[in-house]
């Protein structure tokens, strides 16, 4: 398909815009623009036309099951985006008067109140924009407290799990922190004595995504944060997998310190293709000083922003947060009330449906009840008939559905990590088994099936390593090469994909 | 509840499956102490029609820019998006999708980003732009980390006409970064060139905004060129809807470009979300952080595209990542192209224009004392006034016109100054009902 | 002209394709005297945000049921539509495309009325339903003039408690079909059905409504009889939203069901575009009008949908036809079924319940005397007033209430009768505020 | 694909309803519901999916080029449907008192004002719903007419053109005409000889479609008129093809007497799979007194609905037409003010580009200039090799076009019915024309090719025959038969499929 760039002509155009009769304010010679941007020229049918057919040609949970693990793929409530175009919502300015903004304070506000409750813990900032800012955010969280206690210098070491996000060691960098690594013991959990080596007084804090990436609760949660409390160190939430506990287990009760928690996941805002996000975090009360200005009070019947918060870390983001992400989450909230207990249970017990199914086919490395996901190995397909975790992702499309993430968690070779979600019906959790085992037979039957696939989608297996060696990065015009002379392969790095 | 498809015979034959008799022995694992009893202590469930109620009725209670005649701005702007915007952003395959880590079935969103890295690249005069920052605060806190890996430096020095929320997110970011953030301070409006020099001694890198915060032109070129002389990356933060008049950043020596994409296809939306963009020269383009699209072949040595370059992210190189990004604002951005794709060149040059002009009449129909007098503006411009902003304000409310963003929140002494923007949005008309309310309430 | 893509050297390209030298030629067969010579009197285009705003402005001077609480019915009511009526209707694919003839690329629309069908027939207890009619008040003729050739008798019966613009329709197509109008008065706010039986002598057709115009419940199985026996077609004009609690036509021996589909799918949309609905036993499948959908197969035995029987249709049968319908109502019918699919048996019985329990809430809070005292209502109730139903709704706007509709527009003698309407959007607490209101202006 | 009753599973529910706490009122036991109707039964993320799905199976103008002949497929502008969405006009109930829908009253009459100057008449009537009630309408004003003035019962004759819609001959039927038809000269005009034998003292009127079904504007037509009036009959203009003379020549100066005008084709409403449409009529100053009622019409500033008109034929439709019609119509005029002549200029040159670029491989009937539309047939390829119109129409779909309207008008053999509209970019016409010429040279070398088209379908050619015999009309349920087991073809009427 072209790019829109191959079907713009110059002096065509979409837009038509007020011209009001003015005299012409000049640019500064020295400022002005002397070649204009080669930005698209197209009428508006072609516009619509061009970005209906890329619609077309990219798999969304409205197109089918996508049970992309760790990611929360759930269905995304409608009304949601009817509510998020209110006049009221989408077209009012963040520097608008408190008295003109009280309905967006009263909103957020209240969604504070529902995360701390969802939580179980005392002040919430909605700032952070995603999950991986909301663990910078804690983390600074940390640096600012200690600092406070005079321990700022002494404590410079995060530790995490080997099952961790990428996103935790890569924050934990960012925010100037050692990091130091823990191993999963043979269950799943946490290695207690491998901890207990690790955790001093050099130790700002845990990282700690509960349940862990294997979809495993870690047993020994309350040993865990006492290890940590006794050694003055605080605890971060990984909120990544909070759709399996929501009503079930609280992270303030598990003993976690401060908490993100994935507005796009657990709380249905749409995943956009990639974004956006929203990771506001929840904490104890000995860290609320710090947490980001402006915070959202209430007086009386009135809200307001308190920018006056000496011990704050100050701004991650700007103004108060992604709005529009509040509105979603409030609602999809609201529409559960107290019953939202009920979306974690179907969540886990979608997930334990399909662990069942598919175990007899797939490697299990830690043979337990998952909880919201679970991650199988085909480290047998591999071994016994050259089939990797990748190619089975590439023939489930021609399956029709969307793969699960893969290749991680990294202590699990050959990973296929699997999250259906609560808003999946028994059928399709049904139709991807049959998918599934089909797949595994045909493994062993017929590989190239596998191997060759997708063969159903409009490109067949795509050539990555060309592409960063290539490194093309942008449509060049007339000088664009043409990358397809050159010989290429399917060469696709069995890294992550996914999470 | 409408959410959840599984009737009791479901359940049934899944516990089967599964082998255990209730729901409630799938969380055996547990540990019987954080165990959650009760209820969560939450409102009743709202139906969909109590629910749209009630969020109406919470809209109701702000006053946004269609119940307002406003000329906020300070960084967001009410400019005008089309309905095509909203027509793209609403097809679920866009919209309930995820990053593409499986290219095969997800170029629809791969090429749209790759459209969309070409056409900031286009604007900026820049060879490589991400996929997305969240905002237009936090990209310039990225740019800062990329001068210091790039230059090895750890100074950063930051234009006082940048705005403020800008730098305070740098600042924030900085001892983690390991920055140390120097700021240069103004002279009536605007940087002087060789004040900025001096500050960009050793410096990793050197940011400022063009047009800036007050909406003046800064003489860019030049505040490049002293960033340059020191060996300082010039990193200017520009407005995307200035592009069709200004030159571009890349064309006068800067070494990358970020913003607030927000003014160029997503609703103000009380701050979010929205997009920040990021671009830079070829030679950073190992360092940058967030997604990145490239080019390549399938098999069949057919076009298609990928993530790429993700050596350098959080789910490869994990601490040795350039970034800890990975759910960015993709969506948002697929909104930048849609409308720049609307605009294009013409259309975009007609906003900046357009833009000028009404400033240029607003200054002169407000007729109050210029801040800073005798600067080029864009579409932004600030007055002395002969009270405190923040009373004006309230007053002109009364009248139903909000007439612009208080600069004393931010700058010192400037209580009496008042930040007045207009867009392609604000008619001649709406200009002098503005003059007139401002007369009215002896601004 | 954002419409239109032609640059300069396409029409050159193009002019001299066609051996033109300019577009004026192409024009050369239209006889001097009537080309039209002057530039359209016309207002001056309007650029994109323009025309938004100019419409808000239009939009802004109405007070619609968002700005007002509303208790407006009497043939269109204020349901909720859910945020996926919007979703579908808006998927570019639905919204610009044209009646499938061509089966093979239309599968998507073809099997979406087939479903449609199925659910009118569901509703209506009927074995066939069209693709859809203009509105709830033609496929009153358009049934009547089924009833005529299919019985060979040129009368039909129009109950008066049929709503008023529905017998207005029927008349005005009454000389054309060559159909005699008759109407049965009512006896206290319903039809008798003695009265009714001989007016059916010798009739095609009998038209009552269920419920009926003032929110009463006929004695329906009743009047089917009543016609039944003087062998006219009984044919029910019902609420859809009503079929979840009230028993359906095609079981209490009518032979056709049609009404307004507004309700169930559309808004109120100040009366348009909406779907009128038409369902018959299958003794008149061959006779009626519009597009119907059909199963069957491909080359492969696959299971596919094509307009079918269309030698009924005017593009096949001209003057033969049974209508001269064409282009019809299809993406409202499609509302219709979104709406159906969402509510599904359960939640449309409980919209009835829920309106039927506010009905009776409000009849008590109100306290006003009833206009037809001791008889069964659904969702609308008529009360008498104290002075003119028009006075007491002026004042009642006046507290941002609009109570009802008055009577008096249609029935002779009716001016103190007010029609009170509630849907499953009124709350109690609204109730309340409307007892208040009429309180407050001595109704 | 499943039909969504296949998807069905008992206590399943997408909605969510507000349940007040007030007693129940009952239903009298005779007129309650037995037996519940057996709606879908699906939660909301299937509910998307199904319909997502579905639209994904259809072909529309934002998939691609839609040259269906007579039915002006142009883009339709994404604006309209935001300001169709405005609370303000989606939410107003039509007996809102007029003091409380000044704005929509306004839009109407504006709307009106504009058509009588495009129309170049007198008076309007937004009422009838689509074109073919328009038709009715208008004739039901002839009969009114003549009425009035004591010809009534001696006019009950209407002439239409061979060349005409069905709807033409339908209208005049349900009216309660007789119909005569007049033939069309080797120029493609009305056959003036043919005409002068038919127009006598009986003739209420003619009905025309100027230019005509042909996409020929009728050279004579200024004769045309004369015959008619000074027999004393009227003329309707059939307005579907107005998107060929906006601006350029005016129906009322053409001699017509009434007018109706497709708001969804010549104004953009998109067609929505088949509707909804809108048929406003306009008339010469003569028939407004016999309009429907309520009339709109100003006074001062204000705006109010005139019931009072004693000679109105009544009412055609509910209320005052559809009015979420009138905003995008109006809306589609206003974006172009003026310059409304260039929307047709553009549609002309776009068709005679394809004509030019067609002639050569397909048989022209008529052999002029053509306005926005074009008729070639392909009964050169029937007699060579045996494909038909109906085999190219198929044939298109696997090159990504949706076919042009076939087998009408009636007077051309194999008829190919092209109509581009203003909207396409050259580009997509010279694609099409590749298409149409690759079609041919394949009927030549490979029929096979065409005859079995199309292959690039969810289905392939459907059985048309088999489903008039079996008539399956709604979904049966348990007894729903299986009609793959019967032996099929694909039999497809060789009769209109468009227009
Ligand atoms: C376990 C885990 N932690 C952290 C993150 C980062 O969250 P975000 O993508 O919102 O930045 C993710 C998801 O990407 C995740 O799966
Ligand atoms: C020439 C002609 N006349 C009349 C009609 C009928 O118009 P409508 O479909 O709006 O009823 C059509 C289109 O269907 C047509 O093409």
């Amino acid at each position: 398909m072209d790019l829109i760039y191959e079907k713009s002509k110059p002096g065509r155009r979409a837009s038509t815009l007020p011209r009001y009769d003015l005299p012409a304010a000049e640019v500064p010679e020295d400022l002005r623009r002397a070649e204009p941007p080669r930005l698209p020229e197209l009428a508006e049918p072609e516009l619509v036309r061009h970005f209906t057919e890329l619609s077309t040609r990219n798999f969304g949970i409205d197109t089918g099951f996508y049970p992309l693990g760790s990611c929360t793929m759930k269905h995304n409530p409608r009304v949601n985006e009817r509510l998020v175009m209110l006049p009221g919502f989408k077209d009012l300015h963040p520097h608008q008067e408190e008295s003109g903004a009280q309905g967006a304070l009263e909103l957020m506000w209240r969604l504070q109140e529902i995360l701390k409750e969802v939580a179980g813990l005392h002040a919430c900032s909605l700032q952070p924009a995603a999950g991986s800012q909301g663990e910078l955010t804690g983390l600074m969280l940390m640096r600012a407290y200690f600092e406070d206690i005079g321990e700022g210098d002494q404590r410079d070491t995060i530790i995490t799990a080997d099952t961790a996000h990428g996103t935790n060691p890569a924050s934990v960098t960012m925010a100037g922190y050692n990091l130091q690594k823990v191993a999963t013991d043979a269950r799943g959990n946490l290695d207690l004595d491998d901890l207990r080596s690790k955790v001093n007084e050099r130790t700002a804090g845990l990282m700690l995504t509960n349940p862990s990436t294997l979809g495993l609760f870690d047993e020994h949660i309350e040993e865990v944060a006492t290890i940590f409390h006794d050694a003055g160190s605080l605890l971060y939430y990984d909120g990544a997998n909070l759709n399996a506990v929501c009503g079930i287990s609280r992270p303030g009760d598990m003993g976690f310190d401060i908490v993100h928690i994935n507005l796009h996941k657990t709380f249905a805002q749409p995943h956009g293709g990639g974004g956006p996000g929203g990771g506001p975090i929840v904490v104890r009360d000995i860290l609320e000083p710090f947490l980001p200005v402006p915070a959202i009070v209430q007086d009386g019947d009135r809200f307001r922003l308190d920018h006056d918060r000496p011990k704050s870390i100050g701004k991650v983001r700007g103004f108060t947060g992604p709005f529009g992400v509040f509105v979603r989450s409030y609602a999809y909230i609201r529409a559960y009330g107290p019953a939202l207990r009920e979306m974690s249970e179907v969540a886990v017990l979608n997930a334990n449906y399909l662990l069942a199914k598919l175990r007899v086919a797939y490697d299990l490395p830690y043979d337990r009840l998952c909880m919201h996901e679970f991650v199988l190995s085909a480290r047998s397909l591999k071994r016994e008939h050259g089939v990797t975790a990748l190619d089975v992702a590439k023939r489930l499309m021609d399956y029709g559905y969307h793969p699960p993430t893969i290749y991680f968690p990294l202590v699990v070779p050959e990973a296929l990590m699997i999250e259906p979600t609560e808003t999946e019906p028994k059928e399709r959790l049904d139709g991807f088994v049959e998918a599934m085992l089909a797949i595994a037979r045909e493994a062993a039957e017929e590989p190239r099936l596998v191997l060759d696939a997708p063969r159903s989608q409009p490109v067949s297996r795509l050539d990555e390593v060309k592409a960063a060696k290539r490194a093309v990065l942008k449509y060049g015009f007339e000088d664009h090469p043409d990358l397809s002379g050159e010989v290429g392969e399917a060469r696709q790095l069995e890294a992550q994909k996914g999470a | 509840m409408s959410q959840l498809s599984l009737t009791d015979s479901d359940r049934e034959e899944m516990l089967a499956a599964i082998g255990v008799s209730a729901v409630d022995e799938l969380f055996q694992d547990i540990p019987e102490g954080v165990r959650f009893r009760r209820d969560l202590d939450l409102e009743p469930a709202l139906s969909e029609p109590e629910l749209v109620r009630h969020l109406e009725e919470l809209a109701g209670k702000n006053v946004d820019t269609t119940k307002e005649l406003s000329f906020l701005g300070a960084g967001i702007y009410d400019h005008y998006v089309p309905a095509v915007v909203d027509a793209v952003l609403q097809r679920g395959e866009f919209l309930t999708a995820y990053t593409p880590y499986q290219p095969e079935l997800s170029q629809g969103v791969l090429q749209a980003i790759f459209e969309y890295q070409t056409a900031i690249c286009e604007l900026t005069g820049m060879d490589v732009s991400n996929a997305s920052g969240y905002d237009g605060m936090t990209v310039a806190a990225d740019a800062c980390y990329v001068a210091k890996h790039s230059t090895g430096r750890s100074k950063v020095v930051l234009a006082e006409t940048l705005n403020p929320q800008v730098r305070q997110v740098v600042k924030t970011y900085a001892p983690g970064f390991g920055l140390e953030v120097v700021e240069v301070a103004h002279e009536g409006g605007t940087i002087d060139p060789a004040t900025l020099r001096e500050a960009a001694e050793d410096a990793a890198c050197v940011v400022f905004q063009q047009p800036n915060f007050f909406g003046i032109l800064e003489n860019a070129p030049e505040l490049a060129a002293a960033a340059n002389d020191a060996g300082a990356m010039p990193i200017a933060h520009v407005d995307p809807v200035s592009l069709g008049v200004l030159e571009a950043p890349g064309n006068y020596g800067c070494a990358m470009a970020i913003g607030e994409g927000q003014g160029a296809g997503n609703y103000q939306s009380y701050a979010g979300p929205h997009y920040g963009f990021l671009a830079s020269k070829a030679d950073y383009v190992r360092r940058l952080p967030g997604r990145i699209i490239g080019e390549t072949t399938d098999l069949n040595g057919d076009r298609g595209y990928v993530l790429t370059l993700q050596t350098r992210e959080q789910h490869i190189r994990r601490e040795k990542a350039t970034s800890n990004i990975t759910t960015n604002q993709t969506l948002l951005a697929l909104g930048g192209l849609v409308q720049l794709s609307w605009l294009g060149p013409q259309g975009l040059r007609e906003v900046g224009e357009t833009c000028m002009s009404l400033a240029a009449y607003a200054k002169e129909q407000v007729g109050l004392p210029l801040a800073f007098p005798a600067k080029p503006n864009f579409k932004e411009f600030a007055v002395r006034l002969s009270r405190s902003a923040r009373e004006v304000i309230a007053a002109a409310r009364e009248h139903g016109v909000h007439p612009g963003y208080p600069v004393g929140r931010d700058y010192e002494g400037m209580d009496d100054v008042l930040l007045i923007a207009v867009t392609e949005k604000r008619s001649p008309a709406d200009i002098d009902r503005l003059a007139h309310v401002l007369a009215e309430v002896r601004a």
